[in-house]
């Protein structure tokens, strides 16, 4: 059963990873991507990461996600022109690479990597994963995650920069949003590491 | 307290950069004369504070910082004051205050007289460094500082096209000296793996055997060294065009302190020189060389300057022999009076032409005794001085130099010496009496200006007249007042002062020489030296007194005129070294530089601007064509790994 | 009765994923479609992280997603920001009308 | 096929289509009669009856609104996009039904789909991806009071949602857990809310409620007066059905939750362990008829109030909630 819901889970993001780079739509494109965004959280229900599955829809689906709608829609951005010859030729070109990519990629698994029937000892122990994950992040890894405030606290600020552009009282909405989306996508990070 | 010393003329010189021309002619002059004479008043300190403590103690050592280290090999900013350094540290800093003071009313209408007072507190720093450095290396700072303080004062009047090559001339002269000087220093790291005077003067008789090629080689490097900057032959050269900086820089550079460093570089490592005896018979060799042959020189000058300056370099050989005889005390004690006469005769000079505004002919002088009576006054007092008639400062050292060198066996030297005595007291003799005696043979121009000059030149002039009379008397023996009045006694008071230094009686080379001289030997010897110098005096006067011309000129004018031009020497080194070093670097600029330096960069720079025009293309500004060679390095990169 | 899925089919999944966003940094002009090729890139790599983590035993793989995480969600803000204030300027959000990076 | 019927794995997927069947079921009744309980009770607190003509005390209301939707026509705008159009209903009630399957509505197994052991996390990522039906709904209307009330509700709901999580984590604290079964377990002695941070983050927690289903006075994304009908201006039929049926299926997931996590869940006297679903239920029930009546009691705030409230008041006074919660914790684990 888990080899079929890998499948299914497997399949889709596949699907959806195609679709949002050939949809001429992008909010399209951004639904497809919160549905393989999904589809990755029921990969790692699979891998046995519930927290991280969890974290994954909350702060990709429901943050940032919704950043990139909001910026669509106030783009008001409809379908993608995608004409002319240099068009075509880039197009053709992306394609050929990415192929040439994923051969190269599946060779060198093929070479290096044998397929090995590869399950660790059950990592998560009684209270679920979420505690042993909050005991990494707040020991061995105390430092990078201080940082990362940081680095949320530099971002917030440069958004709000950026967007307020040169003129006061420019469109006061979007840095208000931008600020509220950064603010959520950090939340769930502390949420979960002091449960 | 000892960092201290070097330390206030170098603030002087922050201050003085810091606040330039708000601080005023007089601040200024404040400023450097009271930095200078607190030097003074704490080397005073120091050296009595030295005096109390027991002979064998008498060391003082402040350590600034660590500077470097490397492994075991460590070097500290570190400052010694012992006996020898306190004898240079006085007359580093007493004769230097004086000229300070001098330059105040000398310079008092130079354009440029703030840059001239920092250049003089900075040679003042790097003389002191030099002279108290506890090793080889802050020495070789205070030796280079002073090499380049000088290049800054010969040329001081840059404007003028003799000056500035006078400066270059020395710098580059004395840039071979320092070349010897720092083959000398790696050569004796190399062995004892210290640059540490004590150090190395420890390890020296252990890692050293007397004689060997090694150490020998050393100290002949070392000796190229102070030649360089002591100006003796081979390389004594640029100190006669040094006349063409300031006379009180000629009067503190080439006459107290800085050719001194040379004489005071082979005392201080006397015993690596006692241990090369091939060295040390060079140094006296070349020492006894340059005293004759600086003096026969000296008779044919009508530059009153050029003449103290061919002096000079003559009264260096006498300190040179004086050390390579052994008797390095006595170089150290002739040192130390000559700094009092010399720098006593350039400033007399200097008042003279400052008088003559600017006039350095002597043979348009003459006559200037009642005109100018208190230069003309000092100025006899300095002659009688380096003429070495007793009881006079001169006298001393020179009996004591001569003395040793007859005592030790040095006959030749001996002779040298007495000869060039000779001529010593003739030359000044004839300076005086060209200058201050006869009829005057001012232009009317001059005659119109003349004016003795302002007390803040002469008082310093008068201090040092009084030293040029009494200096010579710590050499005498005043604590055995019952006892022979000799000079060449072992306990004459500079020398049992210098004893912990160079050893009782002189260093180990000396000893055996110098203190076995019969009563009556001594005497003659006495005797004799003084009879020179009444002969060159009485020759002088009967050539000089009354002639207005020139008498040797007449009688032996091919003499006269190689005299005269120096024995062809400068246009020897001319031919032999400068024409085709210059010639090679012709060559090199013309096809080294210009072909092959500039064509590599040139071509380097086209190929540059090539490969960017091709490279342009590809800088399109879109991201998209970016991150597709992006993309495209990638894959190279893992099929790299594929294939390998 | 649960079975593990081998870890080479999860990187093999990943490595795919991965490609697919290549392509779209490639192929594509929109410069929002483009960031959202870069999160497939981000979350490509964070399913390896999190399979390694499971295959290897260790949490480390799971802590570093989160950093992953964060560092995407600082991307998004400011790179939309920028998209925002380029839109502004020049009125497309295509990359290849916009060569502000041509000195 | 009996041993297929022993397989423990299809005897699992079967047990959970029946329990999921069961609660979708009971919900879609829930919710009708709870528009039927909105109406009567705001009726009376506006000193009227409400429906009373369909069946007796208008009990068959309900009813006849669905079917009277059902038959509507089905109205697309011109330039809309169609399959977002399409979608957008759909996304509004799936999240809040995907909720009921961690809430524990009674100690046994029975009584609850699953425990997971992130449920809370669950109930939290659901309700952030609630915001895309309003959005893409908004959007896709090509109707800009529409779409204005699109943005405003996912603004209105992007804020709410960081002080809602943060009022939980006090809870997750005291219980050491994110498991919403081992949460009311833990409340066996002493619920929540009677704890003084457990009482402030309850508070936070219904007021954070209120904003995230849209209700007043928090309704601006639908305030009539100023954007017609907001998002779902253009929607008819079951496709507006389906927007009422998620805002009402959130109210009560919600409130599920908030029983859950501060008022002790199942927990409650008298009853045996067999019937303390009852107790849940009767805490449901008290939660809805909050939601009803602050909805018919206070006036709709304005946009800056909204966010000034939001961001100045519920957030800063979360986080220091969690920030006591946690000293004292860790002074209580010190002993």
């Amino acid at each position: 059963m888990t080899l079929a819901l890998f499948a299914a889970f497997a399949a889709l993001l596949v699907g959806c990873s195609l679709m949002v780079i050939l949809h001429r739509n992008p909010v399209a494109s951004a639904l497809f991507l919160v549905l393989a965004f999904c589809s990755l959280a029921g990969l790692y229900l699979l891998l046995h990461a519930e927290f991280v599955a969890m974290v994954q829809v909350i702060v990709y689906a429901g943050a940032i996600m919704v950043l990139f709608l909001f910026v669509i829609m106030y783009l008001n951005l409809r379908h993608d022109v995608e004409q002319g010859i240099a068009v075509a030729v880039r197009r053709g070109a992306g394609w050929i690479l990415g192929i040439l990519l994923l051969a190269e990629t599946v060779a060198f698994f093929k070479g290096r990597w044998a397929e090995g029937p590869v399950s660790a000892p059950d990592l998560a122990p009684v209270a679920g994963n979420t505690q042993a994950i909050g005991q990494v992040l707040y020991t061995r890894y105390l430092f990078p995650f201080e940082i990362t405030s940081v680095l949320l606290l530099v971002a917030m600020v440069g958004a709000v920069v950026i967007a307020k552009g040169r003129g006061p009282g420019l469109h006061p909405a979007a840095p208000a949003a931008d600020a509220a989306a950064d603010a959520k996508a950090a939340a769930p990070d502390h949420a979960g590491g002091e449960a | 307290m000892l960092a201290l010393i070097p330390a206030l003329p170098l603030a002087a010189v922050a201050v003085n950069l810091i606040l330039g021309d708000r601080l005023g002619r007089r601040g200024t002059a404040f400023l450097a004369c009271g930095a200078v004479f607190a030097s003074f008043v704490l080397a005073a300190l120091s050296v009595i504070h030295l005096a109390s403590l027991p002979p064998g103690a008498r060391t003082m050592v402040a350590d600034v910082y660590t500077w470097m280290r490397v492994g075991d090999f460590k070097v500290d900013v570190a400052f010694l004051l012992d006996p020898l350094s306190s004898v240079m540290v006085l007359v580093v800093t007493g004769v230097g205050f004086l000229i300070h003071l001098y330059s105040v009313g000398y310079m008092a209408h130079d354009a440029s007289f703030r840059r001239f007072f920092l250049y003089l507190n900075l040679f003042m720093f790097a003389m002191l460094t030099l002279v108290l450095a506890k090793n080889f290396l802050v020495m070789f700072v205070g030796w280079e500082g002073v090499g380049l303080c000088s290049y800054l004062l010969i040329g001081f009047w840059m404007d003028r096209p003799s000056a500035a090559r006078a400066g270059m001339k020395a710098f580059v002269v004395n840039r071979i000296g320092d070349f010897g000087f720092l083959l000398g220093m790696l050569t004796l790291f190399a062995w004892t793996g210290s640059l540490d005077y004590e150090r190395v003067f420890a390890a020296a008789p252990i890692v050293f055997h007397p004689g060997t090629l090694a150490i020998t080689f050393a100290t002949l490097a070392l000796l190229l060294g102070a030649t360089g900057k002591s100006a003796q032959i081979p390389l004594y050269t640029w100190l006669p065009d040094a006349m063409e900086g300031p006379t009180p820089v000629s009067a503190l550079i080439h006459a107290a302190t800085m050719v001194t460093a040379g004489v005071y570089m082979v005392a201080r490592c006397h015993i690596l020189f006692t241990m090369a005896p091939f060295s040390l018979e060079t140094v006296a060799v070349i020492g006894a060389a340059t005293a004759l042959f600086a003096a026969t020189i000296g008779v044919a000058q009508n530059d009153i300057k050029r003449v103290l300056a061919y002096s000079t370099v003559s009264q260096l050989g006498y300190m040179f022999f004086a050390c390579g005889v052994g008797a390095f005390g006595a170089g150290i004690f002739h040192l130390m009076t000559h700094a009092f006469f010399k720098a006593l005769l350039f400033l007399g000079a200097g008042s003279v032409i400052h008088a003559l505004s600017g006039e350095q002919d002597m043979r348009k002088m003459g006559g200037l005794a009642s005109r100018l009576p208190w230069t003309h006054g000092v100025m006899l007092v300095a002659c009688v001085a380096i003429a070495g008639i007793p009881p006079f400062a001169g006298f001393f050292s020179k009996d004591e130099i001569l003395s040793a060198a007859f005592a030790s066996g040095h006959y030749g030297v001996w002779v040298a010496g007495l000869l060039g005595a000779v001529l010593t007291a003739f030359y000044m003799f004839r300076l005086y009496f060209l200058t201050f005696r006869g009829s005057s043979r001012l232009t009317h121009e001059a005659e119109h200006h003349l004016h003795e000059s302002p007390a803040v030149m002469v008082a310093p002039l008068v201090v040092l007249a009084a030293l040029s009379v009494v200096g010579g008397f710590v050499g005498l023996p005043f604590q055995e007042g019952g006892r022979r009045l000799t000079t060449l006694e072992g306990g004459a008071a500079l020398e049992r002062w210098l004893a912990p230094v160079f050893g009782e009686g002189g260093a180990a080379g000396a000893s055996h020489a110098v203190p076995h001289l019969s009563f009556t030997t001594e005497w003659a010897l006495i005797a004799v030296s003084v009879a020179a110098a009444a002969f060159g005096i009485a020759m002088a006067s009967r050539a000089y007194a009354k002639a207005a011309g020139e008498p040797i000129a007449e009688k032996a004018p091919r003499l006269y005129g190689l005299l005269e031009h120096k024995y062809w020497i400068d246009e020897l080194y001319d031919t032999i070294a400068v024409r085709p070093i210059r010639a090679l670097g012709d060559v090199l600029w013309r096809f080294w530089d210009e072909k092959i330096v500039d064509g590599t960069v040139n071509g380097v720079a086209y190929v540059v601007e090539w490969a960017s025009a091709v490279l342009r293309v590809f800088q399109t500004g879109f991201v998209g064509t970016y991150a597709l060679f992006l993309t495209l390095g990638v894959a190279a990169l893992i099929a790299h790994y594929l294939v390998r | 009765m649960m079975h593990d899925i081998p870890l080479a089919w999860m990187l093999a999944l990943s490595a795919t994923v991965f490609v697919i966003g290549v392509v779209g940094v490639l192929v594509r002009r929109n410069a929002l479609v483009i960031f959202m090729s870069i999160e497939l890139m981000l979350n490509a790599g964070n399913l390896a992280f999190v399979a390694f983590s499971r295959a290897l035993g260790s949490l480390d793989g799971q802590v570093f997603v989160f950093f992953v995480m964060t560092v995407a969600a600082a991307e998004v803000a400011v790179g939309l920001a920028i998209i925002v204030n380029v839109f502004r300027l020049k009125e497309t959000i295509y990359v290849d009308e916009i060569n502000l990076l041509k000195g | 096929m009996a041993a297929f019927w022993h397989d423990p794995n299809v005897r699992m997927v079967f047990w959970a289509l029946v329990k999921i069947l069961v609660i979708l079921q009971a919900m879609l009744g829930v919710v009708s009669y709870m528009i039927y309980a909105e109406r009567k009770i705001a009726g009376h607190m506006q000193a009227r009856v409400g429906p009373n003509r369909v069946g007796p005390l208008g009990l068959f209301q309900p009813i006849a609104d669905v079917a009277k939707l059902f038959f509507k026509e089905e109205f697309i705008p011109d330039g809309a996009n169609k399959v977002i159009f399409h979608i957008a209903p759909m996304l509004a009630v799936i999240p809040a039904l995907i909720v009921f399957s961690v809430v524990p509505f009674g100690p046994q197994d029975a009584l609850r789909v699953t425990d997971l052991n992130v449920g809370l996390l669950l109930f939290l990522a659901m309700s952030s991806i609630g915001v895309y039906a309003i959005v893409l709904g908004g959007w896709s209307s090509n109707n800009k009071y529409a779409l204005l009330g699109g943005l405003r509700s996912s603004a209105q709901m992007i804020s709410y949602e960081l002080p809602m999580g943060l009022s939980c984590i006090p809870v997750i604290l005291l219980a050491g857990s994110l498991s919403l079964v081992e949460i009311v377990r833990m409340q066996e002695h002493w619920w929540f809310v009677a704890t003084p941070f457990g009482l402030l983050a309850f508070a936070i927690f219904m007021i954070t409620a209120l904003a995230e289903t849209n209700r007043a006075p928090f309704d601006l994304p639908e305030a009539e007066a100023e954007l017609v009908a907001g998002f779902h201006t253009e929607y008819s039929s079951m496709k507006f059905g389906l927007f009422f049926l998620g805002e009402f299926a959130n109210v009560i997931s919600i409130s599920c939750i908030a029983v859950t996590l501060f008022l002790g869940g199942w927990n409650g006297p008298w009853l045996p362990d067999a019937f303390k679903f009852v107790w849940f239920f009767l805490k449901l029930a008290a939660l809805l008829f909050f939601f009803i009546w602050v909805r018919w009691t206070y006036p709709r705030l304005r946009y800056d109030q909204l966010m000034n409230l939001g961001w100045k008041v519920l957030l800063p006074l979360a986080l220091a909630n969690v920030l006591v919660t946690a000293i004292v914790v860790w002074w209580r684990a010190q002993g």
